[in-house]
């Protein structure tokens, strides 16, 4: 192996080990901010630079939460599995990380210095495989088994019980994930995560069409499921199972969770960037290659943001709602929705007449399919009218 | 609905055995310390029994040992949310004791401080009940803060902001200070536009429609039949208020309505206290119009010293009835105490609530009825 | 709800406003921040926190006029407290405390004496339940309630129990903390001692006329004795 | 060189895996011992450049297959293998020798026989290759399965339901 190769793959992989977990420090100070001024506090205000009286917006939280988690003591119950005690906090960051590395971000402008070593690293990069977006979904289906260990080890019954609603939570979820990737798959022709984002240059994102909404939206609740976000956060439900599957974890082993699901996060919301809002695209990237990173961070952020928004706004779902969302609601429209961008597939490049046919026929299939799905789930939930008594 | 009787269930030839949770006593959502025992088949309860009774405190026994008026700041304490009309059922009782006229300005303030704790209690009720459904603190951070301007209210009338130990026998304990019901109306007059708000951030929410309706049914019958009352009762569809069945104080001069529901399901119980929020802003509107000047206590004796008799004292609280239940012997000490607490017999219909109900509405139910710990066990 | 996921939007909706407005209309911030030391300073230690009076009236948002935290003793002013403090030790606080929490010990002289004023006048305050019935009945208007709330205290047995010296304030520090009430009270007192000195000198008079009416009455009856005497001997 | 040595780690992990796998009293410790060799096993697909199988016995024998297992099992009683019952094997050497023999006079002529090109190449590109193959020639085949699939699916439902109304029979009837 040439020294070449070394720092190539040093070059592709040690930002991704960098950036991420740092941004983690800085995406749970931003939650708890936002959440705070969602809810009309002022959040993590006090904690700035030690020793002074400069709070800096509370900026050093995250490190303070760090150093504080570090000297916790870690605790394993009395007659827990402690070998899978510990394993599964371990379990749940490695795939959250490794599919870091599908996602197209491209650090060759780093050697600007040797042409060779910029085509060595796209060379090693793993989101230039062939089935990039196919290892996406399969390396974050082990996060499902990580969450379950952390359950059964626990010997915790709010634990346990956690860890199964998360199993069942996760494999329904994953199906409409999937499927509505496919639909951006199909129109791509292609699994590469790069050649996806490639295939959207120019503003041609695929959210801007009916069906690659239709797909985004189902992703993007997807993806709320597959991370445990609210309102899917049945897992972890406060109200229910004091925490869920990490019940009995502190100190850094529930660090670990914390940050694997904090990867996680960013993860699927890069791959919801790559599949629909095209990738590192954006104004002057052509001009500043190393833009496109800004851009994809970027977008990734505000999708995170709506995360955080949503959990600022919405209650949890029952575990039978869920389940029935999952199989009878997104399940079928994602279905129709492949069935659609098939037929617009087809019809491509026909005139604009066809394409403007094509869209205001799917959004309207779209749309009652939606409704009557709806209709047919809920049809006894209603806001009520009542009555007075003088 | 019948208790199924499930040991160990056999279905299909497959034994399942059933996983018992003993939810609580700290748990983050039983407001407060008390139990669920609860049997699961899977996620459903097949089975619950609620175990309170660890904050139990005496409080029966200590006001049998001390002077009438020395028990008031006591009753702040049985359901610390709504201090308010604790006292007034107390000072009602008492005052049936010794025939006390109460001045018209103190009957004024009476409804007035028992209609801003009726909106603190509902409107925080409402945040925890959501929060109860998962949500992230939102609204009861929202409610929070309304409560916070109504606290104000309070801790310039009385001096403290919870335990305001404000009613005296034949009045109250001071009059408010100058200004005071100005700012009391600006409140008041502010409070439909943050309505509004949280009405249009919860009551049209699909997942809180489909989470809470069908959710936890209180059929009319069991309802009256277990004695439950306030919010709770008129969610099953009576339309039952002391407001109006009694009209203590001097409610029979306000202008307002009673809602009530249909179904009796947790949406009921949730939208009856929206909507009795709308009715109390009313009532302390047209009480803060009519409020005369005057005096603030009635001719009360100095030694409170009744003579030998029996007498209830019931207000309508924001949780139900509130009733105490008096002895005096003709000492300065009542002979016997007593209090009916609307959060523990409210709870009595749990069990029945919750059965064949998932795990997730358990705890929606136990929100939805409404109880404070302190009040439960006393 | 008008169209599919309406109900949540609007929610959203809410909650976006929110988020925004709480950057620019601080009425809508739940909390305030908690600062009540002069210059803002946080303290550093436990034995930071603060001792003297009016240290902690300088934030008008959480000790308003009339917030009430623990009792104090009255004392109406001069060189030494103890001379001119209105207790006058009669224990009716200590009977009528409902956590029973007031611990009170009577003066004695030297020469075994009742001194009108309490040689122990204890207040456990992580008894007190700042109810203010021991204010009400006092008849003396010697205790009312401080709102000093800030009492933390490195030791949980003697730091919580406050002494006599600790519990005394001027009146002109009950002026500048609960001025309405205290004007109120005072007021109340002139009336009292008004009334009580109109009563004092109508019974003064009242006992003079009395008085008079016995020396009268007695001259009389001197005068008849005397007569009588005369009479007697004259007999 | 590299390949080589990742190669022998690999396998070794795998056959940890399977033996800890067939060893381990503890169901839960075994099904994810049996997970770590599907791993190891994706390895070295991946060492083989067929990366595609590799995402698909991820994807199908960890995602699926294994948390299938795991639900079995959580149906089950006594999952910690921590009562006394005996499960060890009597007839341990005819076991032994079957396994041998199945080695002996199956495996190694296959091995003997197949020609396999000293270094693995890679198919390009590997995945759309694949889908045009699927799509093309064997789309009967796919088909079928997929019908057949369908078939074993509503199968499924139906023995759900199943079950469901003969619940709901019973509380009629009670």
């Amino acid at each position: 192996m040439s020294f070449e190769l070394v720092v190539a793959i040093l070059i592709a992989t040690v930002p991704l080990l960098v950036i991420f977990p740092s941004l983690f420090a800085l995406t749970t100070w931003l939650e708890r901010k936002a959440l705070a001024r969602i809810q009309n506090r002022r959040g993590p205000n006090k904690v700035g630079i030690p020793c002074t009286r400069i709070g800096l917006f509370g900026l050093g939280q995250p490190a303070a939460d760090g150093i504080k988690m570090l000297f916790k003591e870690d605790i394993v119950p009395n007659g827990a599995d402690r070998l899978f005690h510990l394993l599964a906090p371990i379990l749940a960051l490695i795939p959250a990380m490794l599919v870091l590395c599908f996602l197209p971000l491209d650090f060759s402008f780093v050697a600007v210095w040797d042409e060779s070593i910029a085509k060595d690293i796209k060379a090693v990069q793993g989101f230039a495989l062939d089935g990039a977006v196919i290892f996406f979904f399969a390396i974050t289906g082990i996060n499902t088994l990580s969450v379950f260990m952390a359950g059964w080890a626990s010997r915790n019954k709010y634990s346990l019980l956690g860890g199964m609603r998360a199993i069942a939570q996760m494999i329904s979820y994953e199906i409409p994930l999937v499927l509505s990737a496919v639909v951006v798959v199909m129109m791509v022709g292609s699994l590469n995560a790069k050649e996806i984002a490639d295939a959207q240059m120019g503003w041609n994102w695929y959210v801007f069409t009916p069906w690659g909404l239709a797909a985004f939206i189902i992703f993007f609740i997807a993806a709320l499921a597959e991370t445990n976000r609210s309102p899917f956060d049945l897992p972890e439900a406060e109200s229910e199972l004091i925490a869920g599957y990490f019940t009995e974890y502190s100190g850094f082993k529930f660090a670990l969770f914390f940050l694997g699901e904090y990867i996680s996060m960013f993860a699927i919301s890069g791959l919801a960037a790559v599949l629909f809002l095209g990738g590192g695209e954006g104004p002057w990237v052509a001009v500043y290659p190393w833009l496109a990173v800004g851009w994809f961070l970027a977008k990734i952020f505000s999708l995170i943001f709506v995360m955080i928004w949503l959990r600022g706004t919405l209650p949890r779902l029952r575990v039978d709602q869920l389940m029935a969302f999952a199989w009878k609601f997104l399940l079928p429209i994602s279905i129709i929705n492949i069935l659609i961008s098939g037929i617009a597939w087809h019809l491509r490049e026909q005139g604009a007449a066809v394409t403007a046919g094509v869209w205001g026929v799917s959004l309207g299939i779209l749309y009652v399919t939606a409704v009557g799905l709806n209709k047919l789930n809920r049809a006894n939930v209603k806001p009520r009218e009542y009555k007075y008594a003088e | 609905m019948v208790a199924p009787n499930y040991e160990l269930i056999e279905q299909d030839g497959l034994e399942t055995s059933l996983l018992e949770v003993s939810m609580g006593p700290h748990h983050p959502s039983t407001h407060g310390v008390f139990r669920m025992d609860v049997k699961l088949d899977g996620e459903t309860v097949v089975d619950l029994k609620p175990v309170f009774g660890y904050l139990h405190r005496n409080h029966e026994k200590l006001a049998e040992n001390m002077s009438y008026l020395a028990n008031m700041p006591f009753t702040d304490r049985l359901d610390y949310f709504n201090s308010m009309t604790n006292n007034w059922a107390y000072a009602l009782a008492a005052e049936e004791l010794v025939e006390i006229e109460v001045p018209e300005r103190a009957e004024y303030l009476r409804v007035i401080m028992a209609e801003l704790t009726r909106l603190v209690n509902h409107v925080s009720l409402v945040g925890f009940f959501v929060n109860d459904l998962g949500a992230l603190g939102t609204p009861l951070m929202y409610a929070f803060r309304e409560r916070e301007k109504i606290l104000d209210l309070f801790e310039e009338a009385s001096g403290a902001r919870m335990m305001c130990n404000y009613f005296r026998f034949g009045g109250l304990r001071c009059d408010v200070p100058a200004g005071w019901l100005d700012r009391a109306r600006e409140v008041v007059d502010q409070f439909p536009k943050f309505l509004d708000e949280y009405e249009k951030l919860l009551c049209e929410n699909e997942i809180i429609l489909s989470r809470t309706q069908g959710v936890g049914t209180l059929s009319r019958e069991l309802a009256i039949n277990a004695g439950i009352t306030g919010p709770m009762l008129r969610a099953s569809g009576v339309a039952y208020d002391l407001r109006k069945v009694d009209a203590y104080g001097i409610y029979d001069r306000f202008q307002f309505r009673v809602p009530y529901g249909e179904v009796g399901d947790c949406y009921d119980r949730f939208m009856v206290r929206m909507l009795e929020m709308r009715e109390s802003v009313q009532i302390l509107k047209q009480a803060l119009d009519g409020i005369p000047e005057g005096e603030i206590m009635g001719k009360a004796p100095r030694v409170f010293k009744p003579k030998p008799a029996e007498v209830y004292g019931r207000v309508e609280g924001p949780k139900g009835e509130l009733g105490f239940y008096l002895i005096a012997d003709g000492t300065p000490k009542p002979y016997r105490y007593r209090v009916r607490p609307p959060s523990l017999i409210n709870l009595t219909v749990l069990r029945d609530m919750c059965l064949g109900q998932k795990i997730a509405d358990a705890v929606v139910i136990l929100g939805s009825i409404d109880i404070v710990l302190g009040e439960v066990d006393r | 709800m008008s169209f599919l996921g309406g109900g949540i939007f609007s929610g959203m909706a809410v909650t976006l406003r929110n988020f925004v407005g709480s950057y620019f209309d601080p009425d809508r911030l739940t909390t305030n921040d908690y600062s009540w030391r002069p210059e803002g300073q946080l303290p550093q230690s436990a034995g930071e926190y603060p001792r003297e009076e009016g240290e902690q009236l300088s934030d008008a948002t959480t000790v308003t006029n009339y917030s009430r935290n623990f009792p104090m003793l009255l004392h109406d002013g001069g060189d030494n407290p103890m001379d001119a403090i209105r207790c006058v030790a009669c224990q009716i606080c200590e009977r009528e405390c409902p956590p029973q929490c007031i611990y009170i010990e009577k003066d004695y002289g030297e020469d075994g004496k009742f001194i009108k004023r309490p040689a122990v006048f204890d207040i456990d305050v992580s008894v007190c339940m700042s109810c203010q019935i021991c204010v009400e009945v006092c008849p003396f208007d010697a205790i009312v309630m401080n709102s000093q709330f800030e009492l933390s205290t490195p030791n949980r047995f003697d730091g919580l129990l406050l002494r006599r010296e600790d519990l005394l304030k001027s009146n002109g520090y009950y002026h500048r903390i609960h001025p309405e009430e205290a004007a109120q009270r005072d007021q109340r007192m002139a009336e009292e001692k008004a009334a009580k000195e109109a009563k004092k000198k109508a019974a003064a008079e009242a006992a003079k006329k009395k008085a008079e009416e016995k020396a009268r009455a007695e001259a009389e009856a001197k005068a008849q004795e005397e007569t009588g005497d005369k009479e007697e001997e004259a007999q | 060189m590299t390949p080589e040595i990742t190669f022998w780690v690999l396998a070794f992990i795998a056959v940890c895996g399977a033996l800890v796998a067939v060893v381990r009293r503890n169901l839960i410790h075994g099904v994810f011992a049996l997970m770590i060799f599907f791993a190891a096993l994706a390895g070295l697909f991946l060492l083989l450049l067929a990366e595609f199988i590799a995402a698909v016995q991820i994807l199908v024998y960890i995602g699926a297959v294994g948390i299938l297992l795991l639900f079995a099992i959580m149906l089950t009683e006594r999952v910690t293998g921590d009562d006394g019952r005996s499960i060890a094997a009597r007839g341990w050497f005819w076991g032994l020798a079957a396994a041998v023999a199945v080695f002996v006079f199956l495996l190694l002529p296959a091995i003997q026989e197949a020609d396999l090109p000293e270094s693995a190449q890679s198919i390009q590109p590997s995945v759309k290759e694949l889908g045009l193959k699927l799509m093309a020639p064997y789309v009967v085949t796919l088909e079928v399965l997929a019908l057949l699939l369908t078939a074993a699916l509503i199968g499924a439902v139906a023995v759900a339901q199943g079950a469901e109304v003969n619940k709901k029979e019973d509380s009629d009837d009670a």
